[in-house]
């Protein structure tokens, strides 16, 4: 049972449109996502990696449901997320927690910590006495005493913040959370905080993660699978082992390299038609320049890379 | 890849569709108003043809057709500039309206070019020593001024300078009304165009005080927008950046922090200028000198409900005209534009 | 409870916080003298002839008498309770009406959005005295009629205000969150975007009650259609009848307008100590880094 | 070679005016930076590490308080309350944003915003352009920049940009602040590096402070630990880094996550004090697994090791 499909994320495509100028008469079509393909097991965390602008939070926005996909799939047990209605709709929203990136914007300044905490709660229909006591023992669980559910936001400090944003994704026991950038906004004593008690309450409701964060220490220290995610795409997916120890696409390499604190070689950054790492290469070919890689499948991992795809 | 309305081309088809929708609600006006304007366009007729009159009248004004087609004719004869005979002066309405209006334009026009200066001089200031006493001065100057009835303070002035002996009266002196000729519509210009110095001073002499009195509110109010937002560029990131760069206070100020918000302060002038058109109705009546205020002023105890509708759409097509202006300028300085 | 600190924190610190406080309380007490005076002297009150007419002010007339004769202070009071009263009807319900149709149109998206927003945009550009008139044909003059065609046009403004408030924080995760939970509009919008976008729409709406007066003034100037006759105790209709006597007997028209300016003052001066209380940026002695 | 001091602090405090008082964020700071080497100031947020950056960079703000003395290349900018940066900023101080999409001009091109520094403080009309194109070669940045507004840039290329604005002037200490959170890795790697780099070609002083102890590694040559508005640790980098010997740096570095390394992560016990309530005496002492009596006097910041100081009773 425990190696049953959780969730999986199939071709996903998130197109949104810009226009550079405002004398353009025309509008491009950008992908903040493009072709985004992963499978998760039950009880197993999914550590994606990327910097700003590669599309990582839009790509958690969309598997939990706030965002449209222009192109693909994310189904959940075998429902799809994005078609599922009523009762069923309300179900995978229960079991998929969702943690935003900025615990100071993602509860309202406005409401007590009560309400802002019961809020999914109140949205499945649950009754007033029934959330609160519901309210009080998440909040023992995620380690605050139960003053904090009458207090506002601005009381609490911002890993006190994290702990309750964290608190309400897990109040209707879900099967899988995602996190946006658990630590980025924390200090590193008390991310190592946050960073252990993520652990802990995975095992203490057997949770799924999809962690996306730019710190690749952090990915590993939590998930078990690693993605590295750029340009809107997954360019290297595999078990976190496989690809820390032995990395297949060259940005995963220099990646790794920077986070062993080697100096690294810098290059200009450009992007070409083909393949946008064509600078940190050194087995480019003729193809690397035409056409973006292929997804190409070795074993339980994923690569794009031209490198591959004779093999 | 996606077509997408030019910015500028989809602003000025809302403006147009407000026109619109301010034409429809003029429409309902005149519909509404008291009164049968076939009866009115026949001459008031009477004795036994007058319901023959009446009948033609209303053929002629399409009185007879169904209301949608009314409405069509209506919306056509206002685009078209034909709206109608004024009741009370039996004269083409638009041509009324703007005769008077250029004489509106011209104060308020004048006004602007006092409070402007003024405004901003006064905000950048008020913002650069903010927390001090010269801030705290001008901020409740500018108060005082945006909130002190205009009309009111015009009676004072008026009052004030007539005592003094300086003509204010009136938009020119009865001497020189037979030897202007108008060209533009506004006097200051015409008077110059004619190469008459004597009735331009005149003109300017009689439009400085009432622009004064109009020009309080702008003032205060162009002041306080400057600070508050000049304020707040100062503390953004980028300035600080050009600070720390060793550029010079006034590079940093006026080529920096202030060149951002050109924009939004055109957006708020053009505001102030739409404002401003009734408080100038009332000014002008208080001074007496011709124009929306005092048509407005005759026009509505006779009745006059064209000529009314009319006055007062001019002011809403000011206020779409100056808004689609400023919209556009800002689209046109700020590259960060995003639709 | 945030709004009585910041006014405990700007009666403190600003001396045009205490002034503004002076002056709305003494207009205040002036409406209240003026609503209780026909209560007191009888409904007849602000149209007697007390006196011969054009007296320049004196103890006995505090603002001298009219052309008829009449005690000029009296009617002036009186129309102190009837522009707080109608200031008031004004405020408040293009406030509500704004604050809604601004919040309405920022959560929905797309054609709500649209058509809303270019609603309000139509509304900003009617001149309110056109409005006016067009509610005097409708419901015919007085004092009512034009407060409610005054809301009709000055909600615009509040509308467009928080729209553009509400807009900035609808795309923020607590709101977003709410959404995605399936909590429906009414809640997101009456719980979380409301409470987040009143405080400065409620401050702009205090600064704004002066020129709520200067409006109704300037309106019932130039053509005196919030009132049913010559004869009642409204500002701008007083100084609009007393323009002709400008240059003869000046108290007239000029007197009746310092209540203006007053109650017009007292509430933009404490609108602006709150939101100077409110805007640190604005309150630091600064002097940027030179 | 002898090593000649860049910049020399002397019980620099720096606080700010608020309700009630001045809350003094950074107390009697002494250092010295010698000339054309890297030197990280590294600590939580609120530690007043920024500012102590801002004090170098001469972006203090008016209603901010200063005690002691600051010297940049000899030139005396703090003395007591009072600050001269005039003839510093720019000149020879620059700074390097945290945030360069916030940080540069976004009403004007990158090539507008160099040529107006560089015409500033040189004058020079014709070669300003030329000048701006070697500020992006010298940065890896393609030429066509010049020609692009900020928000056209993506983040990487935008602190590039950043970096070149700030060597515009062709100043002799470059503060640094934070400029690569938010980036990935690999970015900041590259941004480190290329800081290097510029530091070495021009014989730059280069103040970096950051939270991102890893990175430190890469290019410090020597490393300051702040805690709670004062300087708990000093030294040369890998002493520091191998060897800490406050109890706090030896936390935070056991705190942090390591590749590949999947052991419960060991946690400070509590968290940092704010500027309002600075515990008496070592500001460390509540949260200190190896605290004593001693420990309720403020301790001093003693060289107990050759070039690595530390300021913890356990080794006075």
């Amino acid at each position: 049972m425990s190696n049953s499909t959780l969730l999986q994320v199939i071709d996903l495509y998130v197109n949104y449109r810009v226009v550079r100028k405002f004398t353009d008469i025309t509008s491009r079509v950008r992908s903040a996502v493009a072709g985004v393909n992963f499978t998760l097991s039950e009880g197993e965390t999914l550590g994606v990696v990327g910097g700003s602008g590669s599309g990582k939070t839009t790509l958690l926005k969309t598997i939990v449901g706030v965002l449209k996909p222009s192109k693909g799939e994310v189904i959940y047990r075998g429902v799809n997320v994005h078609n599922a209605k009523g009762e069923l709709k309300k179900k995978i929203m229960a079991e998929i927690g969702y943690v935003p990136q900025e615990p100071s914007q993602s509860l309202d300044p406005r409401m007590k910590i009560s309400s802002s905490v019961t809020e999914p709660l109140r949205a499945l229909g649950v009754g007033k006495s029934d959330r609160y006591e519901r309210a009080r023992y998440i909040l023992k669980v995620v380690g605050l005493s139960e003053e904090v559910l009458e207090l506002y936001p601005r009381d609490l400090s911002i890993g006190m913040l994290q702990r309750v944003a964290i608190a309400r994704a897990l109040i209707t026991k879900p099967k899988l959370v995602l996190l946006d950038e658990p630590t980025s906004s924390l200090d590193i004593s008390t991310q190592a905080q946050i960073l252990n008690f993520l652990r802990e309450m995975k095992e203490v409701f057997n949770l799924s993660y999809i962690i996306v964060t730019h710190d690749i220490s952090v990915a590993s220290y939590l998930s078990e699978r690693l993605a590295v995610m750029s340009h809107g795409t997954t360019i290297e997916e595999g078990s976190v082992d496989e690809v820390l120890n032995e990395p297949l696409h060259p940005y995963t390499r220099v990646l790794i390299e920077a986070s062993k604190l080697k100096e690294i070689e810098e290059s200009l950054e450009e992007a070409s038609a083909g393949c946008p790492f064509i600078n940190l290469c050194t087995f480019k070919t003729d193809v690397c320049f035409k056409k973006p890689p292929p997804q190409i499948a070795i074993g339980m991992r994923r690569v794009k890379c031209w490198r591959y795809s004779s093999k | 890849m996606g077509i997408t309305l030019n910015y500028v081309v989809r602003r000025i088809v809302l403006s147009i569709a407000i026109i619109l929708g301010i034409s429809i609600i003029t429409y309902v006006f005149i519909y509404l108003a008291p009164g049968d304007p076939a009866y009115v366009w026949a001459g008031r007729p009477r004795g036994p043809l007058a319901s023959e009159a009446i009948a033609r009248a209303r053929v002629e004004l399409g009185l007879d057709q169904p209301i949608y087609v009314q409405f069509f004719l209506h919306v056509l004869r206002f685009f078209s500039g034909n709206w109608g005979l004024s009741i009370r002066f039996k004269q083409s309405v638009f041509s009324l309206v703007m005769r008077n209006f250029a004489s509106t334009l011209e104060l308020l026009l004048v006004s602007f070019a006092i409070s402007i200066p003024i405004g901003l001089f006064l905000g950048i200031h008020s913002s650069l020593y903010r927390g001090s006493k010269i801030d705290a001065a001008i901020n409740s100057l500018s108060i005082v001024l945006s909130n002190t009835p205009r009309f009111w303070i015009g009676l004072a002035m008026l009052l004030a300078f007539t005592s003094l002996n300086i003509p204010t009266y009136g938009r020119i002196s009865d001497n020189f009304r037979g030897e202007l000729v108008e060209r533009v519509g506004l006097y200051l210009v015409d008077s110059l165009l004619q190469g008459r110095l004597d009735i331009f001073l005149d003109v300017l002499i009689r439009i400085i005080p009432p622009a004064l009195a109009l020009s309080l509110y702008p003032i205060g109010a162009i002041a306080r927008v400057t600070r508050i937002s000049l304020s707040e560029a100062l503390q953004e990131e980028f300035v600080r950046e050009a600070v720390s760069l060793g550029l010079p206070r006034n590079t940093v100020v006026y080529g920096y922090a202030l060149r951002g918000l050109i924009p939004s302060l055109m957006q708020a002038i053009g505001l102030f200028f739409s404002y401003s058109l009734i408080d100038a109705m009332a000014v002008e009546y208080v001074f007496g000198r011709e124009g929306l205020g005092n048509l407005l002023v005759k026009a509505i105890p006779a009745s006059d409900f064209p000529l009314v509708t009319a006055a007062l759409i001019i002011v809403a097509i000011v206020y779409v005209v100056t808004n689609t202006i400023a919209d556009i300028v800002q689209a046109l300085i700020n590259p960060r534009v995003t639709m | 409870m945030d709004s009585l600190a910041l006014s405990i924190n700007a009666w403190r610190k600003r001396v045009t916080f205490r002034i503004g406080l002076v002056i709305t309380i003494a207009i205040l007490l002036a409406g209240v003298a003026g609503g209780l005076f026909p209560l007191i002297y009888g409904w007849d009150i602000g149209f007697r002839i007390v006196s011969e007419s054009f007296q320049p002010p004196s103890l006995k007339h505090l603002f001298g008498t009219d052309d008829l004769g009449r005690d000029m202070f009296t009617r002036v009071l009186m129309g102190t309770s009837r522009a707080l009263v109608q200031t008031t009807i004004v405020i408040v319900l293009s406030l509500f009406i704004g604050l809604f149709v601004g919040a309405i149109t920022a959560y929905y998206k797309g054609f709500i959005e649209k058509a809303l927003s270019y609603i309000t945009e139509l509304f900003l550009a009617i001149p309110s005295i056109l409005l006016a008139l067009v509610f005097v044909i409708l419901f015919g003059r007085g004092a009512l009629t034009v407060s409610l065609a005054l809301v009709a046009s000055w909600w615009s403004w509040y509308g467009r205000f928080a729209y553009l408030q509400a807009r900035a924080i609808r795309d923020l995760d607590f709101i977003v969150l709410a959404k995605h939970y399936g909590l429906p509009g009414v809640y997101i919008i009456l719980r979380h975007i409301v409470p987040n976008i009143m405080s400065p729409i409620f401050i702009q709406a205090l600064t704004d009650a002066g020129s709520v007066v200067i409006e109704l003034a300037t309106i019932n100037f130039l053509v005196g259609v919030g009132t049913t006759s010559i004869e009642e105790p409204d500002w701008g209709l007083m100084l609009g009848y007393g323009v002709r006597y400008v240059f003869n007997y000046w108290w007239i028209p000029l007197l009746p307008g310092l209540f203006i300016v007053l109650m017009a003052l007292g509430f933009a001066l404490i609108g602006d100590s709150i939101y100077e209380e409110m805007h640190p940026q604005l309150k630091r002695r600064w002097r940027l880094w030179f | 070679m002898v090593l000649e001091a860049s910049i020399k602090s002397t019980d620099l405090s720096i606080g700010y005016e608020y309700d009630y008082g001045i809350l003094w964020v950074v107390n009697s700071v002494n250092i010295v930076v010698w000339r054309n080497t890297t030197y990280c100031i590294i600590g939580e947020s609120g530690c007043g590490k920024s500012t102590l950056g801002n004090a170098l960079a001469g972006l203090l703000p008016t209603y901010a308080y200063t005690n002691g003395y600051l010297e940049i290349e000899g030139r005396t900018v703090v003395r007591g309350d009072e600050t001269n940066y005039n003839g510093v900023r720019g000149r020879i101080v620059t700074r390097i944003p945290q945030d360069p999409s916030s940080a540069l001009n976004p009403y004007a091109t990158i090539g507008e915003q160099l040529v107006k520094v560089i015409e500033h403080h040189y004058g020079v009309r014709e070669n300003a352009l030329e000048k701006a194109r070697e500020l992006l070669k010298l940065v890896k940045l393609p030429l066509e920049v010049i020609d692009y507004y900020p928000h056209e840039l993506s983040g990487g290329m935008k602190q590039r940009a950043a970096i070149a604005l700030a060597l515009a002037p062709m100043p002799k200490v470059i503060v640094a602040d934070e400029p690569t959170s938010n980036l990935d890795a690999y970015l900041r790697g590259v941004v480190a590096s290329l800081l290097k780099r510029v530091q070495r070609e021009l014989n730059l002083t280069l103040v970096f402070i950051t939270h991102d102890i890893a990175l430190t590694s890469v290019i410090c040559d020597y490393i300051a630990v702040m805690y709670a508005g004062t300087i708990v640790e000093e030294g040369v980098s890998s002493k520091v880094l191998h060897n800490p010997l406050h109890p706090y740096t030896q936390l935070l570095f056991k705190a942090i996550p390591k590749l590949g390394y999947r052991e419960t992560l060991s946690t400070i016990p509590g968290s940092p004090p704010s500027p309002t309530s600075y515990p008496e005496g070592c500001r460390f002492r509540p949260r200190c697994p190896v605290g004593f009596s001693e420990c309720y006097k403020a301790p001093k910041l003693i060289e107990v090791k050759p070039q690595h100081k530390v300021s913890c009773w356990r080794y006075a």
